[in-house]
This record gives structure tokens, C-alpha cells and sequence, in this order.
């Protein structure tokens, strides 16, 4: 039992599995000697060899078609794109074959491969390292989408994504990669990929949001306990499929709910949140719905990125919005 | 200044158009008459199958289907080079490699027919089912050919893509990473001089496109495609280098496309016809059965033999086709994950619900 | 003034711009002398010549690059994809550049390009040529996203594309390309680029849908007078920016809202709009929003892919659906 | 078998380590002492800026920084041969060339100091920013120059990826695009042996990357990146080439990075020691200085003040980015479009209203 980070929690999630599995690989760039540029791979070469811990060159689409090459051929590949803003050109081999070739050979090949990718922003990156475009995976039959948001949920989301017999998008809020340490067994078990979780239960508004943004929704659960309002915090995590039943059953209990997203705000995840709430919940709304996300903006360089992030701040403001709504 | 790198693209042709041998010392295969025999016979099955499958496009029997016409040895030279345990990862017209690999030409008839059920085939289990995304299929045969590797198997991934295909980025990538790794894949190019209505020549400024090979440091060469013995040495000499653990290779096969891009394509409008006259004259199948009647191996009579065999298997092919129940609408969901999520288990029911009406 | 069908339109909006403006340029595959394989370009390389109406080698990354670098240096290039299956290899040029190289450079540089392609099933094509992603690009800042759904509207609103200086994602309904005739005058009258059109009024309900998923809904729309409930039909046009203000009105007056799309459920365009409805429409609606739409999977071949396609029975059934519920 | 194609690829190096002649028949360049004295200045201009950017990421004043450290030769040979009008497609650590072009280090150290005014730069409007997508830029340069093309103008568009880049899908479709269209577009590839961690040989296999242009039919040469003399003169001859509708090349320039990657890397980690040390024996200031010295025309007495000097003008760059207001919220939504949708003009307002809580 050891106290470790989220990104500790990915690494030892991947040491775990590489070494109990030997169909098991790693394959990205600087995932070998360097460790990753975030550590999450580090140690691993050395512990594992080149050969279960691989350097690619410089090639996204290429790490995409070799992970699903290996995969279709009975490998467990994990790949990383370095940073989400590099995932886009993997997205054609995701969408033609990741995400078909199951359906496409009804059932004769499958692809049991997971991509990681770090994703969000708000940590003084550059360009194109602070992406969040969870939605776009989402939209994708034949994937999964999972967030982990703590490190012990980090360590069991991942071991399911590996041993997952489907494509697995499993991104990684970098910006709590190191916020605080847990607890976590080093002790295989896996959690279930179907399942949001409910990080606080509470009456008055229901508050669902995924990865990093579980930090500032925390804070602004517990500001609102000391304004007497009870909120209740989902934690979606597996963002595809969508455990809409927890949510559904909060927000028949509270009447209320905001979704925080730091994705730009259009055909974000949160939209199909909230639409599903307006099909099904509707009559257990007691007021609109409200979305706390990202703007439809690029996410502008460091100097004023923290404006773009949704704050504890709007996330506060929306609920005493919907609280004054009835 | 000094010279650092030198490279030759060789081409190789051993049967003339006329089926004459061009060099005295022929590769074995020049020799190995039942074997040559054989390709022959797939060879014209192939042809008889395609003749056939545009037919029933044409009558309302099939959807789309793209023709294989003038190609037959380069597809039968890769697929009957290949042992089963390998991999082949084709792109959409490769009938005779496929054969070659055990697929049933009633389940190309079914694929075409708008079912994917085609695609669950008798070939090996592991081999890919056609690929329509150009190029993409490269970076699975380089990521078969990696599993390999690492697992210290003796296997080799085949892959193709067309004089259109070699200018995307996945074909490039795939190379470069099956060169930067050594990776046993054999890269074929079928260049029929066309990508629908775009010439070689508009693809790129590359005097041929086996030098795109060089970019990734592999031995690349260029053969008559029209020429089956010509592709099957390529082939075997770059199945073995791949097997030994020496890495890829490039193969660019010149071949010409005789039909039109697909049964929804019309070629007449962007080329000449004296062009397409002029490459039925090198097409694949009449120097073949020239070379196997002076051997003295073939005959008239044979050929019709043959004709009437291969004609009736085709007929089986697409009763058996005509006969393949048409899917239930249960099969959109089921074969989406290995396990259905709750989401799509509530969308499967209502479609079965709703689907009529 | 000449009846014809929307491809039509297509082709004449772009001979219209290219003999107009002498920085408009296609470029695409196939799009020179076979005149695209839909005809979409048919006759115009002939006209314009051939440094007008390019084609290209096969590679769409490339393509769309290569129309990001000539529109950043002042053309105005009309790219194609082939079909909308092919269109993921520029989603990295799109998201990195054409979306970005305004903002990115405090408006000094723009990228006045217009990407069309193809979309949707129903025309028994093969695998992957019956794609409807268009929430993927609704997802990213930076882009526009217009769809058509009838001949005089695809003029229009393709000339407004090509006039737009910034990027602008053009999904043609291929197949209502041939469906009926229309009278459109050749005058090079633009459409605004920000503006649902409302092809019905109608009191009782309001149903949203856009490209060719039109037919069905109007289909649906005479099957409703006819049971004598009064249909408002909006045809969304431009997905982004969309106009939720016209959808609004519609609502507040109908109270009740069917959305159909062909698109994948999860994520799609019609979580947008049912998000915005749960928020801004909540105390609008008498009963549950309700989307019709592509299932979460891949677009069977063309057997059965009928069955996925949402019909005019699943929009009345869904129709009904609300009409009972208050 | 014959032989159907031949390609060689030459190594040009004119300066050794010691900045003496290799060869007898120098180029032009190399006797125009003031010219190569203003590059030298340039150089050095661009070496002292970048120690200072680094110690300004370690004080906390700049963002993430990507040192030029020992690219200078590449970054300044390409932005000197290069006229106003022609374009420029850099990744990110070209300072050399962008100051060559008229950008200005103080918009340098406002891009990375986190504000995208530092883009909206004094260099040519034409030329593109900073581009951290790998390999991405290169379909930009191929783009302009198809402009440049259509539009029978002059112009040249220039572009670089590093030996990492190199390997990427963008790089060899824009090759292959400006090889099949004969666009007017310099593809620089600064090789300086590593990706981040990742070292030139597990990029591919392939002996030069300058041989990844054959596979677009581009003539392509390997040069000694830290000899600006060699730089220059591929530039020159690639350059000219291009502005007479001649096509595109691809120059291979051979260097190390001196620096970690970033500010963000420990190249400690994964990379000998020695190996630094041994490279910075090769480093392009060194030899171009003393043959500058050789020649007499250069003294140490210059060396001094000309470091004074670049010193002072970076000290002053640095207050000119010191005082570079924070962008305003507003900046964010007002150059997304040219018309601000009315939708994103709702976000504006709110983002406005809730700024401060
Ligand atoms: C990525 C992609 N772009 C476009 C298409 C549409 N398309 C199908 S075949 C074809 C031409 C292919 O030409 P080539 O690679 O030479 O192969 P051939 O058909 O000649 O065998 C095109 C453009 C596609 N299937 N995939
Ligand atoms: C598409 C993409 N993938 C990954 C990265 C992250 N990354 C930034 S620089 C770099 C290595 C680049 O190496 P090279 O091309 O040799 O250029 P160098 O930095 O050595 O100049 C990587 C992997 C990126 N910026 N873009
Ligand atoms: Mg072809
Ligand atoms: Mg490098």
C-alpha cells in the first residue's frame, strides 16, 4: 500500500498489467529510456525491456495502425499520443479500423488495444497541449472513452481498458496528474467500465463532470455546503458508454443539475448529458439544465488560459443560478 | 562533396507478352510446369469470377463491386506466395489473393452484396478483410508484421495498395516503420496506371514508385505485374528476406487497370480507348497459357475444360450467394464490442421493435 | 432560370464563383476531367481549365494542407473530399490550421476555404461511404459547418461558403443530390451563413433536421396533417454557428421538439440542440425532447442499411410519442 | 533485369570544424566576407538571445522555450536566402530564420512567454507562425507554393522538419505533392540526431534522410548543417531552382542539438554526455569565427563588442516582452472569425461578465 499520484497510478496500472500479461506492450514516442515527457512510462523500459516498452518514430497515424495491427493479431498494445493536440492524425485508423474491424468480420478479429493520451489544460503548455476533445471520441461507435480523476481510479480504469477485448480512448487529465497522493493497491483489480461514480452524494443539485474538472467542482461542492446548499458530485468516467442511470436517479432526487466540461462548450460531451436529461428527466427538472465548460474559442496560450478554464467561481454561479430557478 | 548513398531501381520480366522467356537462366518457377499450371488454372478461375460478378452488378444482383481485370498475376502471385500462417492485409480488388488464401468466392459475392458476413470468410482468421480507406490497410500489415517480430514467429504480412494509394501518408508511414524496425512485410504496388481518373503520372514525380521505398531504406524493385513469374520471384525473394528476420521490401508490379474503376465508374470518359487496347495486348493471362502450350503442358482443349470448371464453380459460388440469408437487424449491434454496453443493448431493443415501422 | 437538382446546384455554384473570382480554385480527387464522381464538378475543368479545377494525387491530408497553404496565401480553394469516409485524414490539418491560423495569429493570416464532401447513406455504396460525422466538426471552434438540403439552398449557401474568409465544412446530401428539381436562378445571390430555415410552419410540434433527412421529416410532417396534428419543420442548414434562436421560437410555440438526424445518437448535432432546449427552452417544453437518429454503430453495408437510417415511421412514431405525453 | 532507375545522394561540407576550406574551389560565398561577417553577427545574435531565453524559463519570465542552440547555421542559411516575398513555414526553434525574415525577439519571447500577439509579428505578413504540430507546416509550404504556382509569381515557399518530422505522414505527402505539381518549395530538414529522446537511427532505416525526396522525385542532398557556407549554397542552388519553375528539393542539413529539447526536457536522462561534448566541437560559430579570423576580418576586439551589443539588444527585446500587456479576455473570441458568430458572441459576453468570479 503506497501512497501515489494519478500518473503514478497509470504507470504502475501499466507495470501491473505488462507484467502479468504477456501480450501486453507499450508503444509511443519517448515512452522508452525518457520515461514519457510525463514519467507515466517511467522505469518501464528498464524494468521490461525494448521490446515490451517501445520507442516509435514520429508518426501518429502510424502508432495508431501498428497498435491495431498487433492488436487484430492477439496483442494487448498500449499507445500513447504524446499530448491529445497530436491525437487527430490517429483518428482516421481509429474510426476505419480500431472501431470496426470487429463489426466489419462479425466478430472474426477484434481489437483490444487502449490509447492514452494526457489531455486538458491549464499547466503553462504550449500550443496544442492543452486539448480536450473527449466529444469526438465519443461520437465514434465501436470505441470506449474512459477519464480516470483519482489515483486509485486511475489504476482500476486502466487495467480494465488493457484488458478490454475493444478499443479503449483513455485520456488523462494532466493537470491533476501529481495534485494530490492516494492510497491505491498495487492489487490488479480492476473497476468496472460502464459506471459513473458518485464522489459526494447531496440533495439540492446534482454536479457531473469528469477528470480534472473534479477538482474545481469539489471546491464548489464545498462552498456550497457552507451556503447550506447539498450538492451531489458525479464522476462520469466512462464517458462512452454513458452511465446515464446515475445520473438520471440524482437528478430525480435533486431537480437540479450543471455539468462542467473544460471541452469547448458545442457538441461537447455535456450536450449529450444534458440531452438525455431533457428526453428522460425532464419531468424531474426543476430548473434548466446549465453547462459550465469550456468556451467555442481555442484554448488560448498560458497567459490567460486560466480565464478559458471553467472556474470554481462559474461553477458556483451556475448553480446559485439553477438554485434560484424552481 | 562526396557520395554518401547510392541506389538502382532494377525491373525484372521473364515472360514476354507473347510468353516467351526473356532471359536464359529463369527463375525455378519457369520450370515447376504443375505449379505454373496451377496459377494458370486460378488465374482464369479469377477472371471467369470477375466477368461474372459485373454481370450480376449490372442486372441488380450486386452493389458496387470493383474488378480485378488484369491483375490476376499480381494477386495470385502474392496470395499463392504466402504460407498460411502469414498475413494478408489486401485492398478491395485482390479476389485472387484472396482465393489463393481460402477465401470462397461466394463470400466476396456476399461481401460486394452489401453483407458482412463476406468478411467473416474461410480464409485465415487472420487475415484482413478488404479495405476500403486507401492505404490504411499498410499500417495494419506493418503492425501484424510487428507482432510478429516480437513474438519471434517466422511470419510475414503481405499488404498492397495502388499507383494512388503509394501517395498517402499511411503507405509512407508504414514503410518507414516497417524500415526503422525491420519488420517482415512485403509492400506490393499495383500500379495499373490509374486511381479512377487520375494518371500515374499526375500521382507523382517519382520516375517509379518503388524508389518511395527507398525513403524507408528498403530494397524496392520494380516488376512486369503482367508477368507472373516475374511477381512470384519478386515475391518469394522478399518472403524470404522477410522471414529470415532481414526486414521489408518493397515490390511496385506494373500492371494495367483493363476495367473500369468499379461497376459506378465510367472510364471512357477520362482515357483513351487505344490505350486500354494497347494494354490488353500485355495482359497477364494470354502469355501465361502461351508459355505453358509451348512447354507443351497446355491445350485448346484443356483451356475449354477449364473454362466449363471454373464457369461452374462460379455458378455454385453465387447460388450459394443468392442463398445467404439476409442479416438480421440484431447483427448492427452484436458484433460492435465483444460485450454489448447498456446504451446500445436499449437501442438494439428499439430497433427491434421498430424495425418495421 | 433552370430546374435542377442540388448537385447541380452544387456544380453551378461553383462555376459561378470560379468565373466570378479569380482566386477560387477546386482541387480535389477526381474532381478535373471526370467531373467528380458524383458529377459535382462535371464540365468545369473543361471550362476553367485545369490550374482552375485540380486533381490532385490521393492523399487528403495533403489535400486539405495544401488548400489551407494556398488560402492562407489569398486563394480561395474549394477542396473535396471524396466522400465523407475519407474525410478524417484532414481532421489534423483542419483542427490544427484552417481552424487556428487566425486566431493564432491575432488575424494576420486567414484561411478563406471551403472543404465539401459528400455525406450520408442510403445509396447502397460500399463501406465507408456513407458516413454522417458532422459533430465531429461542430465540435470544433474555428469552423463553420453548413449542410444543404435542397437546390436552391445549396447555391446559396455554397456561394456564401466560398465568399466566407474563413473555413467553412460543406456536407452535401448525396442522396437527395438527385432527388427532385427545383427552379434556381443563377444570380449569385448568397445565403446567410447563420440561419435555420424554417421549410414548414406548423403549431403543434417542431421537428429539426437538416440534409436529407428533410424528405423524411417533411414526409412525416404530411403524415401529421393529415392525423391533424400541425408540424413546424426547421431545417438547421447551418449547424455552426446554429441558430438555436429560430428552434427556440419554434418551441415556444409548439412546446414540443423531435430532432432527426442520420448521425450517430451519442454526441450528435441533436445532443446540441436538445442541451440548449434543457437550458434555455425548459419551461417551453410540455414534454420531453425526443431524437430520431442513427443508431451507435457502424452504417451496416447496404443490406440492411435501411434499417439504420432513421424513417419517416420512426419520426412519426416519435412524433406521437410526445403528442401523448404533456 | 535491367536497371530503370539511378540515384545518388552527395554530402557537401565546405567549412571543416576549424573553419579551413575543404575544398579548393570554394563557393561564392565564402569570399564574400561581408556577407558571411553579417551572418556571423546574425548567428551569434541568435545564440545570445537564446541563452537568455533559457535563463529567462528558469526565472520563471517565459513559458516552455525550445532552444536554437547549435541550429544557427540551418536557421539563418535558410532565413538569408530567402527574399520578402517568399514564404516561410517554420516549426519552432527557427529564431534564426524568423530574425533573418523581420521578426523581432521580442515577439519571440511573446509567443512563448504564453500571449499570441507574439505571432501577429513584424516579419513578413505572408509568412507563417510558429508551428508545434510536427510536420504539419510542411503541407503549408507546399500549399503556398502551389499558390505561388497558380498564380505564375516568383516566389519561393521555404519549410524545415527535424530528423523526428521527418518520419511523419504530413512531411512525405507534401514531398509528393511538390514533386507531382513541380511546386517552388525548399524542404530543409534539420537533422540534429534526436526527437526529444528518440535518436536518428530508430526514426527509420533509411542511410540519409535526404533520400526521403527521392521518393517524390526531388533532386536531394545531405550538407553539413553547421557549415553556413554549405547551408547557403543548397539554399542558393535550391532556392534559384524553385524561383525558375524548376521544382522542389530537399536539402538534409546535419547538426546536434546542443540543448535539451525544451526547457520541459532533461536530455540527461537519455542521452551520453560525451556525445554532447563531442558536438560541440562541430557547433557552427566556432569554425565560421575563425575563418573569419583566417581571413582577417575578424578580431577579438570585434567579437567583444558585437556580444556587448547583441547583448544589449536582447536586454532591450526583453523589456519590449516585459511590457507586453497581458491580452485582454476578449482576445480569445475576437480573431476566432472574421465576423464573431452570434453564438460566440454570447460567450464573449458572459466570459466578460464573469472574468472576476
Ligand atoms: C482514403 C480514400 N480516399 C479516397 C477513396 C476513394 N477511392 C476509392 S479507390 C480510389 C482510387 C485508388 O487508386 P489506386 O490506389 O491506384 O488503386 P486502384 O483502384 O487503381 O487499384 C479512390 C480515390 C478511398 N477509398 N479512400
Ligand atoms: C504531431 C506531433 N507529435 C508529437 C509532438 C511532441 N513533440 C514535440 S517536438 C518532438 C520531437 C521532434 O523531433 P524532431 O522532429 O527531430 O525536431 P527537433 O525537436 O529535434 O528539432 C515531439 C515528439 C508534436 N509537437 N507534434
Ligand atoms: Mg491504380
Ligand atoms: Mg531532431
Amino acid at each position: 500500500m503506497a501512497e501515489i499520484t494519478l500518473v503514478e497510478a497509470v504507470s504502475m496500472a501499466l507495470a501491473h498489467e505488462i507484467a502479468h500479461d504477456p501480450d501486453v506492450v507499450i508503444l509511443g514516442e519517448d515512452v522508452g529510456i525518457n520515461g514519457g515527457v510525463f514519467r507515466a512510462t517511467a522505469g518501464l523500459q528498464q524494468r521490461f525491456g525494448d521490446d515490451r516498452v517501445i520507442d516509435t518514430p514520429l508518426a501518429e497515424a502510424m502508432i495508431a495502425g501498428i497498435a491495431i495491427g498487433m492488436a487484430t493479431q492477439g496483442m494487448k498494445p498500449v499507445a500513447e499520443a504524446q499530448f491529445m493536440g497530436f491525437i487527430y492524425p490517429m483518428i482516421d485508423q481509429i474510426i476505419c479500423h480500431a472501431a470496426r474491424l470487429r463489426n466489419r468480420t462479425r466478430g472474426r478479429m477484434s481489437v483490444p488495444m487502449v490509447l492514452r493520451a494526457p489531455y486538458g489544460g491549464g499547466i503553462h503548455a504550449p500550443e496544442h497541449h492543452s486539448e480536450s476533445t473527449e466529444a469526438l471520441f465519443a461520437h465514434m461507435p465501436g470505441v470506449r472513452v474512459v477519464i480516470p480523476s483519482s489515483p486509485s481510479r486511475a489504476y482500476g480504469l486502466l487495467l480494465a481498458a488493457i484488458r478490454n477485448p475493444d478499443p479503449v480512448i483513455f485520456l488523462e487529465p494532466k493537470r491533476i496528474y501529481r495534485l494530490y497522493k492516494e492510497e491505491v493497491t498495487d492489487d490488479g483489480e480492476d473497476l468496472p467500465l460502464d459506471m459513473c461514480f458518485v464522489l459526494r452524494d447531496g440533495g439540492d443539485v446534482t454536479l457531473v463532470t469528469w477528470g480534472a474538472m473534479t477538482k474545481e467542482t469539489l471546491e464548489a461542492a464545498d462552498a456550497l455546503t457552507e451556503q447550506g446548499i447539498s450538492a451531489e458530485v458525479i464522476d462520469v468516467a466512462t464517458i462512452k458508454p454513458l452511465d446515464m442511470d446515475t445520473i438520471l436517479e440524482s437528478v430525480k432526487k435533486t431537480g437540479r443539475c450543471v455539468i462542467i466540461h473544460e471541452a469547448a462548450r458545442t457538441c461537447g460531451v455535456g450536450a449529450e448529458i444534458a440531452a438525455q436529461l431533457a428526453e428522460k428527466g425532464l419531468y424531474d427538472l426543476h430548473a434548466p439544465v446549465q453547462r459550465v465548460t469550456g468556451y467555442d474559442t481555442i484554448m488560448p496560450l498560458y497567459k490567460i488560459e486560466k480565464k478559458y478554464m471553467p472556474s470554481t467561481a462559474r461553477i458556483l454561479k451556475a448553480v446559485n443560478d439553477v438554485m434560484e430557478m424552481s | 562533396m562526396k557520395t554518401i548513398a547510392s541506389f538502382e531501381i532494377k525491373y525484372y520480366q521473364f515472360l514476354d507478352e507473347h510468353g516467351k522467356p526473356v532471359i536464359e537462366n529463369m527463375p525455378a518457377l519457369a520450370s515447376d510446369l504443375d505449379q505454373l499450371t496451377q496459377l494458370y488454372k486460378t488465374m482464369t478461375q479469377v477472371r471467369i469470377f470477375d466477368d461474372k460478378a459485373i454481370k450480376l452488378q449490372r442486372t441488380g444482383k450486386l452493389g458496387t463491386y470493383a474488378s480485378s481485370l488484369g491483375h490476376e498475376a499480381i494477386h495470385v502471385g502474392m496470395g499463392s506466395a504466402m504460407k498460411h500462417e502469414d498475413v494478408l492485409a489486401p485492398m478491395y480488388r485482390e479476389y485472387g489473393a484472396m482465393m489463393c488464401r481460402g477465401v470462397k468466392m461466394s463470400e466476396i459475392l456476399t461481401y460486394w452484396g452489401g453483407n458482412e458476413e463476406g468478411s467473416n470468410f474461410s480464409g485465415p482468421a487472420h487475415d484482413y478483410p478488404i479495405c476500403v480507406p486507401i492505404a490504411t490497410q499498410c499500417m495494419l500489415a506493418s503492425g501484424s508484421a510487428m507482432a510478429f517480430k516480437l513474438r519471434k514467429q517466422p511470419r510475414v504480412a503481405v499488404t498492397i495498395v495502388g499507383d494512388g494509394g503509394s501517395s498517402k501518408g499511411d503507405f509512407l508511414e508504414a514503410l518507414n516503420a516497417a524500415g526503422a524496425w525491420q519488420l517482415p512485410v512485403v509492400f506490393v504496388i499495383a500500379n495499373n496506371q490509374w486511381a479512377i481518373s487520375v494518371p500515374r503520372k499526375k500521382q507523382s514525380g517519382a520516375q517509379t514508385l518503388a524508389q518511395k521505398g527507398l525513403a524507408a531504406g528498403l530494397p524496392s524493385v520494380q516488376v512486369d505485374g503482367n508477368d507472373i513469374v516475374a511477381v512470384r520471384w519478386a515475391m518469394d525473394t522478399a518472403i524470404k528476406r522477410a522471414r529470415e528476420g532481414k526486414g521489408a521490401s518493397v515490390i511496385e508490379c506494373i500492371t494495367y487497370r483493363l476495367s473500369d474503376h468499379t461497376t459506378a465508374d465510367d472510364a471512357s470518359r477520362y482515357r483513351p480507348t487505344d490505350e486500354v487496347e494497347d494494354a490488353w495486348k500485355l495482359e497477364p493471362l494470354i502469355r501465361l497459357k502461351a508459355y505453358l502450350k509451348d512447354q507443351g503442358v497446355w491445350s485448346d482443349d484443356q483451356q475449354t475444360e477449364l473454362e466449363t470448371e471454373c464457369a461452374s464453380a462460379v455458378e455454385d459460388a453465387v447460388t450459394e450467394y443468392m442463398n445467404t440469408p439476409i442479416p438480421a437487424i440484431t447483427e448492427m449491434f452484436d458484433h460492435m464490442y465483444d460485450e454489448l454496453p447498456h446504451d446500445l443493448a436499449q437501442q438494439r431493443a428499439f430497433a427491434l421493435e421498430t424495425e418495421n415501422g
